[in-house]
């Protein structure tokens, strides 16, 4: 920034420049002075000074100013409490103020102890109170969802939950009723706040007006233990914190990764952890006897029978990768699979494409663009959320967003290179973004954005949203750990199921049906377990040590934040490929120094860190022709196209506060169609297809090409590929 | 200074007028010297009168304790399981009795009175495992009572702790 | 050719040490076979504590010395690094278990000195007179051990008498016998109790008749006189270059108190006397030791006399704890409580020195604080450590009951020592 | 001189035992005693007054176990204590108790034995059981037994020669060495403590010495052999080494009674044996008052103490006591 763009502000006598249009909070921080705040959030746009925490002495104006809401001018003199008396009589007055009514709740509340109310109080408040009157009360707690809890006793009212709610996810779903002191903070109509980023409203609240019923009562700031991780339900990889204590997960916060996630949760990221406490999580391992029993064995047992089986699987061993794996856990599998006994077959959750990487761009920039074009079937929110919070975010500040038509034939592509690219080529800033199925690993979209040379600009790119939270860095760990030729072993004499994302593929279902043998590895008592001879026990991202390479192809270190009730993945690979003579440690940081030598440049686990630098842009390579699309089967009716919700999976269906978040049972329609068959938004439609019937609820969405039906997945089961709806 | 003979002698009167003197030491288990009030042994956790438990389970005893030897795990109060009074009550309250050092920080923490250092000192177990109180123990009479001195004697009119609310 | 010299981080001879700290043995005898090498220690009848003494023995002589410590190391400094300065002030009582009272004090007027906090009047009085009863209880013990290692068993419990009386003085002030953490940052943890006073003067009253039963005992006693004077030798130039303090510095003719010389809390105030005796023996400790037990005794009954009315704790919200009444119905309170107890209260940016007149000699407190709600930094200066330094010097030409008597008479607590 | 050779040994085994019972019981005296001079209560929990302390104490030691350290010598380790404990034991056969009595026809002396020269007897069995000490401290092979056994050696040695001086005079007072003589001549004249007054004061001192009694407990200094020779002991080879010591201390002042306080003369009424218990406890009673009283005296002092002050002083007494029985005989 050139010298003319600067401003030079005195604070409580410090004399400080900054950057013209600075914040006067920021600007005192600079200076190394601090101005509390309660309501100023900068993330939440712009400032409101509803709390008047932040009370300073500007000279000029005789009145005390709400430091947030100034910026910094040139030649501003101000005071702020540590040297105004003013300033300081006003900062106790607003804590007196806003203390009157806040019930005597500190022992009991969530809040307390990592309260900003009460910091802000024992730091600059008053010690002893004035008021002997007795307080307002309100019925509390008010649960306006089945996750957060409302307390509008303990609420400030400094509107950060309604401005998240109305200014950043725009789900306008939480607003302030009435005024004055009897101002409270509701859901429209009093219905649950139901909005897949509900649960930042509990970390934005600087009280314990907003509360998670998870964490309720759990623990207090001086018995946890915060672990640095990394989210693994969906490929963005956001950062989180996982609050332990006594060696239980018992809460999920936002570690604000600036390039990923600015500090925002999607709600299965946040509440989904207690899936590891699942009631039928599987600790033992077991064998299946007989047609329907199963016993279970000791771990030596399990290993003795797991080498057997690999023995006299020899080179004839499928294996089917879930995407959840770490790229350790995926590498070592290849270790001692592929080197161990020369079975290079594999089934990978996605495929993966590199030539993506030469339009790599970090998450953020989303919100710098100015084109932002949309392509894929799938909802964006559904699969990797928080990139909608980055869309809505550049729609805000200005950006066109374009979202191709769904269930259109190659996606969009065409279309957006016939419609849109000039304009994307002329853009300043364009993105790409591919959602849905068939990407082809992103090599569809990346087709596109070589066509429309995006790789040269910077700020420009393409992003592909894959299913599977580290479906490239499974990719990767597989890849780098032989290569050796991938054949089709026939017959397939044993198949390994490597978590339950995969055993849930009905693929991966029907390799089982041709595979002699079958292992699982499986977390939980799924019907995985119906058809393996060996199931042994899986642990989940939470209790694994490892890296994980994110959506945007960016290596992010996972932390183990608690034990897992039985030997993570690792530790029992090792020990089996230690009888295959594969020299394999069990650790992973021993494990990703081999790793790393192979695929990721040799770079250190500890040179990962806390925020995981994004890798520069690759070379551009050359982008390999889309495969043919299969034949579009024909059918009557319309085409359906379904989707995998946001809220599904075997994580999610194991939180019950989480049900409620589950997709309605709906199908979307064009509006051509919803016409033709006279279903209006909201009417109930009979689905028919393969001769199932189901009753859902008809919404109309523009977007769709005439002739098909979107429904999330879990509602479309039995369903074939074209159904009949008639209301 | 010389050496004097008859000082010498001085230490056998010294010993030997001690026989004709009652014996300082007490018969221990069959008499117990009364406490002053403000001894603190072993923890007692408190009731309202109404039969509630006045602990909340907020965990500051826990967050105040030197030794970091009392565990609360807190859970809600439902309609019918009410515990205490107020939204939260303690599931589970342990005091470790082999790592706590009375320094009663807990009762000075506890912003409810739940929490008192009482005078009872005997608490010797054969195993540690018997000294990890829990809160039935800590709630019920202590079985062993030690006798105190006169608090109207010797303590302060309002003590600033042990007070009963 | 220029030769570059290395850099000199710290001018002034160290090491070897002008005076030995442990004794070698002589060229003559180091091959003999009749030098016996023996453990004292750390596990042995007469060692306080964990004190091991590797001795070497001609016969009955003792002809070489290494004094190794460290079994009782707990790493008290380091933990208190990461308590709360709250939490902090039971730690230092723990390190020298019977001077606990002064240790803790000098802890408490760290804090107090980084906080620039008054401390009222009277809260300085009680501190005073506990502290002097707990110079007494030190005293005592020192005394009763003493003669009961060599020999005089009967002090032991003559000894453990008043000292008893001592902690029952403390358990009515203090809830505790010993440990009472009742000195807080501000002043006292509660006010001193309704009947204190009256105790305590029958205790000043009963402890002067006491002394003259020790004494009659011991001081003139013959065998004591043999066996105590011209014992552990250690003049006055060793003992400073020693860096000695306390009774052992005094028993050699050094008038230093800190008492008087740096003084603290309201000792300024008071009419006492500093005893100093000249010989350096294991008689003239004893004697200042005897001595001071008496000014001690000066000293309570001046601060019974003199103890001002008035508040007991400074009224600094911001450190010392609300009054209990106020959080079921004052918010601000209810928070100033939550905070200080959870979090602790911050101290601001610094460091200090601190130092008290402990029964042992300098009680140093060195505290560095990062602005942060805990020590960043906590070091003291146990006086019974640098006592010990003193072993080989005094041991020079001693028999083996002699070591015993001056390892008594320097008068080391080993949780000091090693901490 | 008629007695039946089985009488003898139905008096032996009597002493014996009464010997016994006054050892336990001694140890239960001192305790009481020493802990009445300490403001203490003593032994109180078994039994009333503690009397079944010592019953206790002996059920301890048989059932503790007797460890045994591997570079022992195994034959000495063994017998030392049987050897102190015999040797003083026996040495209690020629003190004489009582006057003697004349029942059912049969004359019983008041001993078990009646040696002419009973007083050297005696100091040859003490001088015995010395070795006991020696032995098992040196058998132990351990350092600080060693020391304990060196201490016990030079001690022992030094205080011997005192403590047979010290009683030259009464030797030559009375002109004989038979115990039962000696106690004759007191009843004639005068209980030789008034005129052998030095003596008496040598005699109690370096019987002090003898018995490792404080203040000269150095042998067994536990402040700085942690034990001394019997450092290595436990159990019942232990119990022997105490029973030796107190059974000596028993000797000791019934020799010490026998010599200077006119043995069982009493004035009246003529209960012979309890004059004498009662005299032997009061000097018992003095050995406790001392421990309660004395610090302990360093190596070197003791030393110089018994050559430099004890023998000259014992060696005039006896040769102005010779002089003055060669003038007036």
């Amino acid at each position: 920034m050139s010298a003319a763009e600067t401003v030079t502000v005195s604070i409580d006598g410090r004399e400080v420049e900054v950057p013209k249009g600075t914040g006067l909070v920021e600007t005192a921080l600079a200076a190394g002075i601090e101005i509390p705040v309660f309501c100023y959030e900068p993330r939440l746009g712009a400032p409101v000074g509803a709390c008047r925490m932040c009370l300073v002495e500007v000279e000029g104006i005789p009145k005390l100013q709400a430091g947030c809401t100034l910026t910094a001018t040139d030649g501003m003199v101000v005071k702020t409490a540590q040297t105004s008396k003013l300033a300081a009589d006003g900062q106790n007055s607003t804590l007196e103020f806003i203390l009157v009514n806040h019930p005597l709740d500190c022992p009991v509340c969530d809040k307390g102890g990592e309260c900003p109310l009460q910091d802000l109080t024992f730091r600059w408040g008053p010690p002893v109170t004035r008021n002997t009157f007795p307080k307002r009360t309100f019925e509390k707690p008010i649960p306006i969802s089945p996750t957060i809890a409302l307390d509008r006793e303990r609420c400030i009212l400094c509107y950060r939950c309604t401005r998240f709610s109305s200014d950043v996810s725009e789900d306008d779903q939480l607003v302030a009723q009435a005024r004055g002191s009897q101002s409270i903070i509701a859901t429209f109509e009093d219905q649950p706040y139901r909005a897949p980023f509900s649960g930042n409203v509990i970390e934005l609240c600087p009280v314990g007006a907003l509360t998670s019923t998870q964490y309720r009562f759990e623990a207090r700031p001086w018995e946890i233990q915060d672990v640095p991780t990394v989210c693994g339900l969906c490929p963005v990889g956001c950062n989180v914190e996982a609050t332990t204590r006594e060696g239980k997960v018992k809460r999920i916060g936002s570690r604000n990764h600036p390039e990923i996630d600015e500090g925002w949760l999607c709600d299965k990221g946040r509440f989904g952890f207690t899936h590891l406490r699942a009631g039928d999580r599987v600790v033992d391992p077991s064998r299946r006897v007989g047609v329907r029993r199963s016993e279970t064995l000791s771990w030596d047992a399990a290993l003795d029978e797991a080498e057997a089986m690999l023995r006299a699987g020899g080179a004839n061993i499928v294996t089917a990768l879930s995407g959840s794996e770490t790229v350790e856990q995926a590498y070592a599998l290849g270790r001692l699979l592929r080197q161990g006994l020369g079975a290079h077959c594999a089934v990978m959750p996605e495929d993966v494409n590199p030539a993506l990487d030469a339009f790599r761009l970090p998450l953020s920039s989303i919100r710098d663009a100015k084109l932002i074009v949309i392509l894929g079937d799938d909802p964006i929110v559904e699969r990797a959320p928080v990139v909608d919070l980055w869309i809505k975010a550049a729609r805000r500040a200005g950006a066109e967003v374009v979202e191709s038509e769904i269930g259109a034939p190659d996606g969009g592509v065409a279309k957006a290179r016939d419609e849109l690219g000039e304009r994307i080529r002329e853009s300043e800033r364009a993105i790409l973004i591919w959602s849905g199925p068939a990407g082809n690993g992103g090599a569809t979209i990346a087709g596109l954005a070589a066509e429309l040379d995006l790789a040269e600009k910077p700020g420009s790119g393409a992003f592909h949203l894959p299913e599977t939270a580290n479906g490239r860095g499974v990719a990767d760990g597989w890849a780098a750990a032989a290569d050796g030729d991938e054949a089709d072993p026939e017959p397939i004499e044993l198949l390994i199921v490597s978590g339950d994302e995969a055993a849930a593929n009905p693929d991966v279902r029907a390799l089982a049906e041709q595979a002699e043998r079958v292992l699982a590895i499986s977390m939980f008592r799924s019907p995985v377990a119906g058809w393996a001879d060996l199931v042994l026990p899986g642990t989940s991202y939470l209790e694994r040590d490892g890296t994980y390479v994110n959506l945007e192809g960016r290596l992010q270190r996972l932390r183990r934040a608690v034990i897992p009730p039985c030997p993570d993945e690792l530790a029992w690979i090792a020990k089996l490929a230690e009888r295959f003579d594969v020299d394999l440690s069990p650790h992973s940081p021993q494990v990703f120094a081999e790793l790393s030598e192979r695929c990721y440049g040799g770079i250190d686990y500890s040179a990962i860190g806390e925020v995981a630098e994004l890798p520069e842009r690759a070379a551009a390579v050359e982008v390999p022709p889309a495969p043919k699309a299969p034949k579009r089967e024909r059918g009557k009716g319309l085409r359906l196209v379904s989707y995998r919700p946001l809220f599904s999976g075997p994580a999610v269906e194991r939180v019950p506060e989480l049900q409620f978040q589950r997709p309605g049972s709906e199908i979307e329609l064009s509006a051509d169609d919803a016409k033709k068959i006279g279903a209006k938004a909201g009417s109930t439609v009979q689905v028919i297809s393969n001769g199932t019937s189901v009753a859902l609820h008809a919404r109309v969405n523009k977007q769709l090409v005439k002739g098909v039906a979107r429904i999330a997945a879990e509602h479309a089961q039995g369903l074939g590929t074209h159904v009949e709806v008639s209301t | 200074m010389s050496p004097q003979p008859l000082d010498s002698v001085r230490g056998f009167g010294v010993t030997l007028k001690q026989i004709f003197k009652k014996p300082i030491t007490q018969q221990y288990p069959e008499y117990k010297r009364p406490l002053y009030p403000r001894f603190r042994g072993r923890h007692r956790l408190w009731r309202h009168q109404n039969g509630l438990e006045k602990c909340v389970g907020c965990s500051l005893c826990a967050a105040a304790c030197p030794a970091d030897c009392i565990r609360v795990v807190a859970a809600e109060n439902t309609a019918d399981n009410r515990v205490s009074p107020g939204e939260r009550y303690a599931r589970i309250y342990e005091i470790n009795l082999s790592r706590c050092i009375f320094c009663g920080y807990c009762e000075l923490a506890c912003p409810f009175d739940a929490i008192t250092l009482e005078q009872e000192f005997e608490i010797s177990e054969y195993s540690r495992d018997d000294l990890i109180y829990t809160k039935d123990m800590l709630l019920a009479e202590p079985i062993k009572r030690v006798p105190v001195a006169d608090r109207s004697l010797y303590d302060t009119p309002i003590p600033a702790y042990k007070e009963r609310s | 050719m220029a030769v570059t010299q290395p850099r000199r981080i710290y001018s002034g001879s160290r090491i070897p040490a002008p005076i030995p700290t442990l004794l070698q043995v002589p060229a003559n005898l180091a091959d003999s076979e009749d030098v016996l090498q023996v453990n004292f220690g750390p596990n042995h009848p007469s060692t306080h504590g964990v004190l091991r003494l590797v001795v070497d023995l001609s016969g009955e002589r003792v002809v070489g010395l290494r004094a190794v410590i460290g079994y009782l190391h707990t790493g008290f400094e380091k933990n208190m690094e990461q308590k709360t300065w709250w939490k902090a002030i039971t730690y230092p009582e723990r390190i020298d278990y019977v001077a606990f009272q002064n240790n803790e004090l000098v802890f408490v007027l760290a804090i107090e000195k980084l906080l620039g906090l008054k401390v009222p009047p009277k809260a300085t009085w009680m501190r005073m007179l506990l502290c002097e009863l707990n110079r007494i209880h030190s005293h005592l013990v020192f005394l009763g051990t003493s003669a009961l290692e060599l020999g005089a068993i009967s002090m032991f419990w003559y000894c453990f008498r008043e000292r008893d009386l001592v902690l029952d003085l403390s358990e009515l002030a203090t809830g505790m016998r010993m440990h009472t953490r009742y000195f807080q940052a501000g002043g006292l943890a509660e006010d001193v109790p309704r009947g204190f006073e009256a105790e305590c003067r029958k205790f000043v009253e009963w402890m002067p008749k006491a002394l003259d039963d020790y004494g009659a005992i011991l001081s003139r006693n013959e065998i004591w006189l043999e066996r105590t004077r011209g014992i552990g030798l250690l003049s006055a130039e060793d003992a400073i270059a020693l860096g000695q303090s306390g009774p052992v510095l005094r028993a050699s003719g050094v008038d230093w108190d800190l008492r008087r010389d740096r003084p603290y809390l309201a000792y300024p105030a008071l009419d006492f006397d500093i005893p100093v005796y000249p010989n350096g023996d294991v008689y003239d400790r004893y004697l200042v030791r005897m001595d001071e037990m008496r000014q001690s005794v000066r000293i309570i009954e001046q601060c019974l006399d003199g103890m001002p009315e008035g508040p007991w704790i400074a009224d600094d919200r911001k450190v010392v704890l609300p009054p209990r009444h106020e959080l079921h119905t004052s918010m601000e309170s209810l928070i100033h409580h939550f905070k200080i107890v959870t979090e602790g209260y911050s101290v601001p940016e610094g460091e200090v020195y601190v130092t008290v007149e402990s029964p042992r000699g300098e009680m140093g407190c060195f505290v560095v604080s990062d602005g942060g709600p805990r020590p960043w930094r906590v070091k003291f200066r146990a006086p019974s450590f640098v006592a010990l330094e003193a072993t080989a010097t005094t041991m020079t030409d001693a028999l083996v009951a002699d070591m015993i008597a001056i390892v008594g008479s320097l008068d080391g607590v080993m949780g000091e020592v090693d901490r | 001189m008629n007695e039946p050779w089985w009488i003898d040994l139905i008096k032996a085994v009597i002493l014996i035992n009464l010997l016994l019972g006054m050892f336990a019981y001694m140890t239960w005296v001192e305790r009481k005693l020493l802990g009445r001079m300490q403001l203490r209560y003593g032994p109180n929990r078994a039994g009333p007054f503690g009397l079944l302390q010592p019953i206790a104490d002996l059920v301890k030691l048989i059932r503790k176990e007797s460890f045994y350290p591997a570079t022992a010598v195994d034959f000495l380790y063994i017998t030392a204590p049987i050897v102190s404990t015999f040797t003083a034991l026996l040495a209690f056969a020629v003190i004489p108790w009582g006057e003697g009595w004349h029942i059912a026809g049969y004359d019983i002396s008041g001993e078990i034995a009646d040696v002419p020269i009973s007083l050297i007897l005696i100091f040859a069995l003490g001088a015995l059981g010395v070795y006991g000490f020696i032995v098992g401290g040196w058998a132990s092979d351990s350092k600080y037994a060693l020391l304990g056994s060196m201490r016990t050696c030079a001690q022992l040695v030094s205080y011997e020669v005192a403590l047979a001086l010290s009683v030259l005079g009464v030797v030559l007072m009375a002109g004989s060495l038979s115990l039962t003589q000696i106690i004759d001549e007191q009843q004639h004249t005068i209980w030789y403590v008034i005129p052998q007054f030095v003596g008496f004061v040598v005699f109690l001192a370096a019987g002090t010495a003898e018995t490792n009694r404080p203040p000269f407990d150095l042998p067994e200094a536990d402040t700085e052999l942690v034990a001394g020779y019997h450092t290595e002991y436990s159990g019942m080879r232990f119990g022997l080494f105490s029973m030796a010591e107190y059974v000596n201390m028993i000797v000791l002042s019934s020799l010490c009674v026998t010599l200077f306080l006119g043995g069982w003369l009493g004035p009246w009424p003529p209960l012979g044996p309890l004059w004498f218990l009662l005299k032997v406890l009061i000097l018992i009673g003095f050995f406790i008052w001392l421990r309660a009283t004395l610090p302990r005296l360093r190596y070197d002092q003791l030393m110089a103490f018994g050559w430099k002050v004890l023998l000259p002083v014992a060696t005039l007494n006896a040769l102005v006591t010779a002089a003055l029985v060669v003038a007036f005989s």
